[in-house]
């Protein structure tokens, strides 16, 4: 694949100039769409938005990150633990890096804990979660930069 | 009373546990899978944990998933709804080990009366009616004695499974030698087990089911029938309360051996029998389903009963407030429709993105669903969107009231069997009560035919 | 019965009516104004017939455009709903000279009990009890007189009109000349007409009303009380049966004066009779409603009568078909709040565009409504959107079931009275049942006191 | 690839001068939509669409009409008739013109016929409804071309 990046600027830039919000073009089998900020083209569908649920909803994707962005996710529901015991230290800080199948964390659940390996090698940017916290399944834990 | 219930389930029954937790006092936890997340009964609930990705097995069945979500958040009992782990005695005897309340039967009851064979052991010995049958078949020969006896026709069925492997209906003596070879090779290599049974065969049956309710105090209420006759494939489609063709006088007779049966046993929390009922009217035990059934609201508009509330205080150890020597009051007649998400004609599953949702109102109306406009119905479980159940003074009128219930009901974006169900109030035998399991084939057969 | 009907109404019982039609296998014809094109009513009715634009007076009010939709789409009756037409006795007398049924009563029977005067009197005629009152006051020492015979406090009242004006509520005798003067002058100006007579007073009274049906083979059934106390500026908001201030006892002695005097006055169709009950549990006929009741509801799902199905089936001659002498068998109880398109605090109507709409289903929970999501309610007629009535064993249990059914409604876009319906059944005297029609305005005080 | 950044700036300028929200153009296969702020991007809510009613609607707005074409609507519910008699001539045909406050048909409402005259003078263009058919009110009867 070849992104038409030269061509794109000027297009960009002549669609800002005339202040679009949405563009979209379509010719055989190529298409292209573009949205700008401060366009809200979001079509809430007629839903009812009862009660919110109290729990966590998983986190929802954040588009603005960079390519290299991952994020660890809980592969089950349990009980979040950062050190191997109580006394220990964490696995991971932010800022170190990890290799991948390092253990991160811990995810106990029906009295197993169970050691959560991180998928990538990279550098740990954030946790999510606190210590102690209830995580269900999905739940993001580590935001890393892929290496 | 509980504090916090988990409802081990999703669609229009969690919604309907839901229901009676908030009228209980009682803090709901829905679980879902990852492609349930805007699902009715996760919005409506207190809490909610995603509990796995949509397969079933991963979600809704993993019973390591949700006993840690009952867990972190410290509920104290749990609610399987129907389906999924709702018969899984196992699952039950975790929860129990786990410190939590199985709303349902003890795990022991569930072993004997959910158990095919062993409940029909358990029937025998306390008096429920059973087809004449065989015991284990030893050779061709001994299988045309039994025919004989019991009389043509006659079913060959394997003593190792079900599903329709293994089944054979014999209508005459020179069948069955025949019959019984080739049941038995297909027996044998689906359930590894060649042995074979014999009954009697009910051309036209009803399917007769009747509703238990039993606390831990020995109390046992029996609270009339079900006719779910309308079965496609055997999965029900209508179902009413009462039978048209049950008279008074045996309804109380069955519920008296049936009470009977479930003291004798300790029975406890809801259970129901199922029977076939043959030309003449005569009932036989088939199977005891031990939770909740889909079409528990015709019960419940016809007793003013509210079953699920009941499960929920029997399970918490309370008694049943009523004797249980005093017959019901029944009143009127109930019918449920069961919406599913498949081509009217096809029968093709239908999921999608539901644009319009508009469930029917007024008198008699009762809509148990697990929808809204804007959702979508997931590919990945059963095709049910919503029950329409009615309640009218009498049959006719019920029907009546179903119809022009139906004709309300607006469901866009996807496909639903609300034409088929349409057609089905139509029907001559339906109007009349005389319909058995065949008659949707019968229907299906005319509408393919273009009749 | 008859081949086609006319509902001469909108919203939510336009919607009532037309079920209980489709019911009947009668056809229907809706009509609407012009802001009405896209309402529920016309959306579902066989035939809809535009009669005008949008102010009542011009369409709804408008005689001659309903009498010659009538007459265009061919029905042989017209039902009137409630407000509107339906207590209007020469409407009733023109659907007559066109050879139509107004499903209603006679003509001369709505003259007789639906005016205020002439229906105290027949009440007094006929056994049924009335307030302590004076006849027309001829002096201020006239007036003191008949207070200190009838005991204080009393009201005074114009003998011309009502809403208030006029009116005088006077608690010793030394205020009596006083209020005599200021009520005179005020009743001449309002009513050209400065007549007073005077009441006993009750200071926080309950509001029963009773419900009858009869048919013109002269029988006459009354089908329990209402109570009704829950009211805004007399504007009902929560309605109920069976009272639970009100004794079986009382409940059939009342029911029996009642059927005497329909029956006596050769009443026909639906009427409901109003009364006040004093602290003491005292019942005081006010009037009587000649039409179906907004709240009828409660008392289709107390005593499973389909009230608008009985209303049709005995103006097309039917024969009501239990004798009139036997008591009725309730059942449970059943909560009906009214929602309204208005503000929760300041009660400002709120007219506008629905964006959604999820209405509660479940056990026990019936919705009758007039509107769906992406319908815009319009400016010109009263706010009532949907009626959400619930059913259950007891009068707790109701309001439990109640108060989760709110909290399951999703009316979007505008604003609704739902968070007060809500808060109302949370007040103490409406959880124990000794709620007055003062009530609703002690709560709405504490509401604006920030308690 | 070519994306038509040249042929585009003439178009995006034509459109802002001429105060388009949105812009929308297909031609096999080649599709193309531009948005501009501002846009009320308005979704259709879920609604139902039930049973449609039997009856005829009031007539919607043809916005395509020359603007000198005028409709006379039923002033009442009632029986359209073209002619003072079933054996008397209609009192107007298409084509001729009409006077205004000239009588063009009678709407019969109980048992009363109704006279309903032209508020215009005009053209009469077409007859929008049959002879002895039932109306509603606000139905359109006729169609004139104003003069």
């Amino acid at each position: 694949m070849a992104l038409p990046t030269q061509e794109l600027e000027g297009l960009l830039q002549l669609l800002r100039e005339h202040g679009a919000t949405e563009f979209e073009y379509e010719d055989e089998g190529y298409r292209l769409r573009i949205g700008f900020a401060g366009a809200p083209v979001t079509v809430a569908a007629a839903s009812p938005a009862p009660a919110p649920a109290a729990a966590a909803a998983t986190a929802s994707p954040e588009p603005e990150e960079a390519a290299n962005v991952v994020w660890i996710a809980s592969p089950f529901v349990g009980t979040f633990y950062r050190a191997p015991s109580p006394d220990a230290a964490p696995f991971v800080e932010v800022g170190v890096n990890v290799r991948k199948g390092q253990v991160l964390c811990i995810v106990e659940a029906m009295k197993l804990m169970n050691e959560i390996e991180s998928e990538h090698a990279g550098t740990l940017l954030e946790v999510l979660v606190e210590n102690g916290q209830a995580v269900e399944y999905g739940q993001r834990l580590f935001k890393l930069a892929k290496s | 009373m509980f504090q916090k219930i988990l409802i081990a389930n999703r669609g229009e029954i969690a919604m309907r546990v839901l229901r009676a937790c908030r009228e209980l006092g009682v803090r709901t936890v829905a679980v879902h899978s990852e492609a349930d997340a805007g699902a009715l009964h996760v919005r409506f609930a207190d809490e909610a944990v995603c509990i796995g990705p949509a397969p079933s097995a991963k979600s809704y069945l993993n019973v390591a998933a949700i006993i840690s979500a009952a867990e972190i958040t410290g509920v104290d009992a749990i609610h399987p709804g129907y389906g999924f782990l709702s018969e899984n005695a196992d699952f039950a005897a975790v929860v129990a080990r786990c410190g939590l309340t199985f709303i349902g039967p003890p795990a022991e009851a569930m072993r004997t009366w959910g158990d095919k064979l062993r409940g029909r052991e358990a029937a025998r010995r306390h008096g429920l009616p059973l087809l004449p049958g065989s015991e284990r078949l030893e050779s061709a020969e001994h299988a045309i004695a039994e025919a004989e006896r019991i009389g043509f026709p006659v079913i060959l069925k394997a003593r190792g499974g079900g599903g329709g492997r293994g089944m054979r209906i014999v209508r005459e003596a020179s069948e069955v030698a025949r019959a019984f070879d080739s049941a038995t090779a297909e027996a044998g290599s689906a359930f590894s087990n060649p042995e074979l049974y014999l009954e009697r065969f009910v051309e036209r049956p009803k399917h007769i089911e009747f509703q238990a309710l039993a606390d831990r105090h020995g109390q046992v209420w029996t609270l009339g029938e079900r006719e779910c006759s309308l079965q496609r494939r055997h999965q029900k489609l209508v179902e009413e309360a009462p039978s048209p063709s049950l008279s008074e006088e045996r309804r109380s007779q069955m519920g008296e051996v049936i009470r009977r049966a479930l003291r004798a046993t300790g029975y406890e929390s809801l259970g129901t029998l199922e029977f076939l009922m043959d030309e003449r009217g005569e009932l036989y035990f088939l199977e005891m389903n031990t939770r909740v059934q889909v079409e528990h609201p015709v019960t419940e508009m016809t007793t003013g009963v509210d079953l699920v509330v009941e499960q929920i205080r029997v399970a918490s150890g309370a008694r049943l407030e009523l004797p249980d020597t005093r017959p019901w009051k029944f009143r009127g007649h109930s019918i449920e429709c069961r919406i599913l998400a498949e081509d009217p004609v096809s029968f093709a599953p239908w999921p999608g993105r539901i644009t319009e949702y508009h469930p029917p109102g007024g008198a008699g109306v009762r809509v148990d669903s697990g929808v809204y406009g804007g959702w979508t119905v997931p590919k990945d479980y059963d095709s049910l969107l919503a029950k329409v159940v009615v309640h009218a003074p009498g049959r006719e009128q019920a029907l009546g009231r179903m119809r022009r219930a139906l004709d309300e009901l607006i469901i866009g974006g996807i496909r639903t069997n609300v034409p088929f169900q349409r057609r089905l109030l139509d029907d001559p035998e339906v109007c009349e009560g005389t319909m058995t399991t065949r008659t949707v084939e019968r229907v299906v057969r005319e509408l393919r035919e273009g009749a």
